[in-house]
């Protein structure tokens, strides 16, 4: 098949990276399960990140070898002037790995239409649940600002809901340690979901720097098969995954007691880079107004492990 | 024409009086000269930003070019949202420090003139005044909520300090023989702190002033990274979050103007009352 | 204006007010982990309406014992009673003219001199332009109408010193207290400034303790003299000045006055 | 016994004389008294919190008991890493600290003399100050990196400011007839600055040092949101998102502490220079 | 310590080193929107270790004149010039004793004494206990031995006044500039400190320009006399005092200096 064998293994490399609090991505694991030892590849964890833009920011002063960061906040880069290359879909969405939308259970709002006026609280504007929101409407045949949203962190998204200061708590895939001990704490049901509204889509992509990949096409490319392999072994493993997972939690100094409500990363197979995963973000920043039509040109900003072992 | 040939050759050869034809080219210059004494600094820093951003000296997509934020400075005032962000925030920051301002001047005038209530006082806001408004978020909105009561309290929080602490600097500066000299001629206490130890402790007050209408502004970054979905602190860490760079430097620079004319403000309002000293401020 | 305080002054209750009466007092300065004692044992009694001049060495204590009855020192011992009342703390019914001007230097010279007058609040308050009519006479008084919107900062040495004898005369207090308030001042100045200060005097029987360096002036302006010592073992001591008002300082009797108090001062 | 009753009897009588066995008592009581008085409102405040946290006043997950705070404490201090965190942020706000102070005090005793030094760098340090560190991640992080750099002049960068303005502030207000007193002796510029303009700037310089003190802890929480694990500010918004509400708050109270012993010990040392003051610092 | 000083004074060159020279200096000062002339056309030449005492009434421009020759203030038109060199600034070669004490609050009484000798630098570099020795040693001739640890705000305004004369001698500079430098002093203290004056002007040959309010003080140090008018249309008078040293204050001819003095400014 295509994936390597450690005879291949000439370029060991140390990828310096910056993890989000309460998530972990594939390559994480990957490194847990011992993907990584044959080709000499290690990861090097430089301290948390605030959000994934300012891996971007690291990524291109060159703090870091990697970035990770939803899609819209990566094409923005690539448009500002970054030549950065996709790498992987680091999550996704899928039934089961979902953003959910939460109200009180004594709640009036029962469906989308009865959002109109209220208040939502979202991780920030202008990506995900924002755009799962509106495209809500849009399906519902409302306009898109039929509600107020309000940006609301992580840590306070319970408090905020249980304390009726928003109606709706957004709660993004990749917060679901929130989520759970949401639900966990009881009294709360769902309204939602995005992949209601979206289908299967990715959330977010892990980036190189271009001038890296060239210049270290091997470990780039072992480095993403490594991580599509983690991811897979996390979908068909769920239980050991959610172990691994709270350890991973532990050693960073979270509570690897939220491992329990992990529920996965949401990609497909092999972890690939589908056309629409981009290009519902290109089309909807372009509406926007935010990207310029044209500026990104999709098939030029993946890495392609394949070409990669081509070029050797 | 020849006339003012005659004339410049006299200003030419007494080299002290100024004539009609020569002053406009020559204040002219001066006023220019006076220009780039000042902002010749500030000028120079942002066409090396310029530079620097066009010749890829640094990267361009976290320094963009000048004229990308202007562009996005445009389209925010005009299409987007900057207009009404401005509104808001200035709302906020206004509210807090008019509070600030409220409390912390008479507190400290207060607690700089009478020892007791500085001892009983200090420690407590001491412990306060060390605790960050961005450690304390679950408690504010625990007990504010994530309406505008949270926001600006966030704000009046963080700007309180720097004018309690410059005000009482400022009291136990003024000249006590002034104070004395009050007494004798039978102050009342508030009268004193009206006449003698208010005027005494403007400068330091001033200084006070502009640090917290600074802190005020710098604050809605901070404050506005909660419930909120609009202001320029939100646009700020939101253009950020999105890698709108040009848009995030079009917001962190109108809040930069803002501080300046508030600085600027307060600095003209000061020179209006403290016209009686010669010391330029 | 100074007629009708005249009348309100002189409708008081005669028996104390504006009488001082000092007993026992001491008072000793801690410097530099040394005790100075600066006033030690000292009686005077001053008569309402009394002018006592002090004069001693620099240092003896004449500003402190101006401090003292001011009510902005406070004793070691001793009892100090104004007006019958016992001193601790300041009161309106005393004005002090520092050794120093002490203007405020963010109001123009015309605020400084209504200083005290503006202060007033109650039933002796006093409306704004009457308080500015009182502080120009003052001002005219002392010679400087003209400066009337200066500052403190653009004035000499003596013109400050003289805003402040208008801001303590404005107030007319019963007792005035004056720390060489004419220390600074020209010869002809300093002249026309004691007769008006006489004159002032004796208009509004106010009851005046003044120090000074300058002998001629004691001997022309106090009903007695109390010479402070400078070493503390010796007594403080008190000369009646018996000489007809106005005085002529070229009477001999004037002159021998003088001399007495140089001779206290161990000159001549 | 009956001798001490006797004594006692004294005391009652002249109620002035102390004897030996009353003494310690009754300067026991006033000491009491003294620390009541100054102690008594932060006291109230904790026991407040206490009973309001265990009475379920208010949200006890967010106001925990403060003995769930000091067991967390007990835990991050001995098992935790809390010690090491102290260590590593207190480097991290002394370094900052430390080049702030170098900087800004020699910089505002030249700004505060030199007029033109002080217009032309005015409006490019006032856009600075305008100019939120937190909004300037992307940039710091650009051009100093993720490492120890980009923290401490993030820290810095907050810090330089009130100490600035502070100094600037305080050297205006020397009085300017010592300064020609100077020069007129003969005193260079820099003796001029040296013991006329820093001594007289002092007071206002150490109201500096204090908001500059607190500020490099308060920044702490901010620099150490990026890139960090390990640090006091980095305790708090871990222990934040991670529902460690006890620990969060020992942190805070942690970093609180220290920002308190930071300024007492600037009051110390203001009292040992200013010790020719007699006005009560 | 004073002999040294004074040799080295000597053997330098003598044409202009000590000398003043004023000529047609004007000065106004604008405050509250009018102009007040305070010196017009004056124009006096001081000699080498002369003594030029300054006399005036209030506000005639004494204090403004001895500020444009310490070069504190500029002058509108005219020419100053001090040992030959036009007055642009400051200069160590000459000290001022201002009209206030102007003492450094913080540094104590010895230390505001030796501040003058401690800011020379480079070869004029006084040694820091040498300094202190000088400093100590003026202390000592201002009488106030006993304080030289304590700080300003500890001192009596004549205390303080004495240590900022201190302050100036022990710089021993070649232009003394004194501006009513024993004001708050007693009768006897002030006698002294004339003599002592007298004494180190003599022995170190310091050309000196004093100002007082007090005639008979002005006769006694002066070489010249000046005396500014207080109306700027009538010229300032020089009067030479042609008395020997040491010189009796007693004397028929002192006496009739003194009056010729206040005839001078109108009295008599
Ligand atoms: N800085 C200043 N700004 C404006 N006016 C000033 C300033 N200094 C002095 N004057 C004015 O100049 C005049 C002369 O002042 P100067 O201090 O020289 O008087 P003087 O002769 O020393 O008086 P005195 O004996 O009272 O000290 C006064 O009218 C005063 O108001
Ligand atoms: N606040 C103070 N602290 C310490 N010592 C003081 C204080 N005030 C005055 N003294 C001391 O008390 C003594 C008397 O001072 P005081 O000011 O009463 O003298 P004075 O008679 O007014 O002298 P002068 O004529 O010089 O003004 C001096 O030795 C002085 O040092
Ligand atoms: O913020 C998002 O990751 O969508
Ligand atoms: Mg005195
Ligand atoms: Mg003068």
């Amino acid at each position: 098949g295509t994936s390597a064998s450690p005879a291949d293994a000439s370029d060991p490399y140390t990828f310096r990276f910056l993890p989000n609090r309460g998530s972990v991505s594939p390559h994480e694991l990957a490194e847990v399960l011992g993907y990584y030892e044959p080709y000499g590849i290690k990861l090097e964890n430089k301290g948390f990140a605030g959000g994934g833009p300012e891996t971007l920011f690291a990524l291109a002063g060159g703090s870091i070898d990697l970035g990770s960061a939803a899609t819209s906040a990566v094409l923005n880069s690539i448009a500002g002037g970054n030549d950065f290359l996709i790498a992987y879909p680091s999550n996704g969405i899928k039934k089961g790995v979902e953003s959910v939308f939460y109200v009180l259970e004594d709640s009036p709002i029962k469906t989308i239409e009865d959002l109109k006026g209220k208040t939502i609280s979202v991780n920030t504007l202008g990506a995900h649940l924002d755009y799962t929101i509106r495209e809500a409407f849009h399906q519902k045949g409302l306009p898109p600002k039929s509600a107020k949203l309000v940006v609301v962190p992580g840590p306070q998204l319970e408090q905020t809901l249980r304390a009726k200061q928003v109606d709706v708590a957004g709660i993004g895939y990749w917060q679901t340690t929130f989520g759970g001990q949401l639900e966990a704490n009881g009294g709360v049901r769902p309204i939602f979901t995005d992949t209601d509204v979206l289908g299967e889509l990715a959330g977010g992509f892990v980036v190189f720097r271009r001038d890296f990949a060239e210049a270290h096409p091997k470990a780039a490319r072992y480095f993403v098969e490594g991580a599509a392999r983690a991811a897979d072994w996390a979908r068909e493993n769920p239980e050991e995954a959610r172990k691994v997972v709270g350890k991973l939690l532990d050693s960073r100094g979270e509570d690897g007691g939220l491992a329990k409500f992990w529920l996965g990363f949401g990609l497909q197979p092999g972890a690939p880079i589908t056309d629409r995963d981009v290009g519902f973000w290109v089309e909807a920043l372009s509406r926007e107004g935010t990207l310029p039509a044209g500026k990104i040109n999709v098939s030029g900003i993946i890495f392609r492990p394949a070409s990669a072992k081509a070029g050797n | 024409m020849s006339v003012q040939d005659v004339n410049s050759t006299v200003v030419a050869l007494n080299g002290e009086e100024e004539t009609g034809g020569q002053k406009p080219l020559q204040s002219l210059l001066e006023g220019a000269g006076r220009f780039l004494s000042r902002y010749g600094l500030l000028i120079g820093f942002l066409l090396l930003w310029h530079v620097a951003s066009i010749q890829r000296w640094v990267n361009p997509s976290v320094f963009p070019p000048l004229d990308d934020i202007a562009a996005a400075f445009w389209r925010g005032m005009t299409q987007g949202s900057l207009l009404a962000d401005l509104g808001i925030s200035l709302q906020r920051s206004g509210i807090a420090f008019v509070a600030a301002v409220a409390v912390a001047v008479p507190l400290g005038l207060f607690m700089g003139q009478i020892r007791a209530v500085e001892r009983a006082l200090d420690p407590i806001l001491q412990l306060f005044r060390q605790t960050s408004a961005l450690a304390l978020y679950p408690v504010f909105i625990l007990l504010l909520g994530l309406g505008e009561l949270s926001k600006v309290f966030v704000i009046f929080w963080a700007t309180i300090f720097p004018l309690l602490l410059s005000t009482i600097g400022g009291v136990k500066e003024v000249d006590p023989k002034l104070v004395e000299m009050a007494r004798v001629y039978g102050a009342s206490r508030l009268q004193v702190f009206r006449r003698v130890v208010l005027p005494g402790a403007l400068p330091s007050i001033f200084v006070g002033l502009r640090l917290s209408a600074t802190m005020a502004l710098l604050m809605l970054i901070a404050s506005e990274m909660i419930g909120a979905n609009q202001g320029l602190g939100f646009q700020v860490m939101n253009a950020q979050f999105n890698f709108q760079i040009p848009l995030m430097f079009s917001a962190i620079f109108l809040l930069a103007a803002l501080g300046l004319a508030a600085n600027y403000t307060i600095v003209l309002l000061q020179r209006r009352l403290c016209r009686w000293s010669n010391a330029p401020v | 204006m100074t007629a009708a305080a005249l009348s309100a002054n002189g409708s008081s209750p005669a028996s104390t007010r504006g009488e001082v009466s000092i007993r026992d007092l001491s008072k000793s300065f801690r410097i530099a982990g040394r005790d100075f004692p600066v006033i030690r044992n000292l009686n005077v009694a001053i008569g309402a309406g009394e002018s006592l001049v002090i004069v001693g060495a620099s240092g003896s204590g004449k500003t402190t014992l101006l401090r003292i009855l001011a009510g902005l020192e406070t004793a070691d011992a001793g009892d100090v009673r104004v007006s019958g009342r016992q001193v601790s703390g300041v009161g309106a019914e005393r004005a002090m003219i520092f050794q120093e001007p002490r203007l405020l230097p963010w109001v123009n010279v015309l605020g400084n001199v209504a200083f005290g007058l503006e202060l007033r609040q109650g039933a002796r308050k006093v409306p704004r332009r009457e308080a500015e009519a009182q502080a120009r006479h003052y001002l005219s008084l002392v010679g400087l109408t003209d400066f009337a919107d200066a500052f403190p900062r653009q004035l000499s040495g003596g013109m400050a010193q003289r805003v402040g004898i208008a801001r303590a005369l404005a107030v007319q207090p019963e007792i005035l207290l004056l720390d060489e308030p004419f220390g600074a001042l020209d010869a002809m100045t300093r002249i026309t400034m004691q007769n008006e200060l006489t004159r002032i005097w004796h208009e509004e029987q106010v009851t005046m303790v003044l120090v000074t360096h300058d002998l001629e002036e004691a001997v022309y302006l106090a009903d007695r003299v109390l010479v402070l010592p400078k070493e503390k073992h010796r007594a403080p001591r008190l000369l009646d000045i018996d000489l007809p008002r106005p005085r002529d300082r070229s009477s001999p009797a004037f002159t021998r006055y003088r001399e007495a108090l140089l001779q206290e001062f161990g000159l001549h």
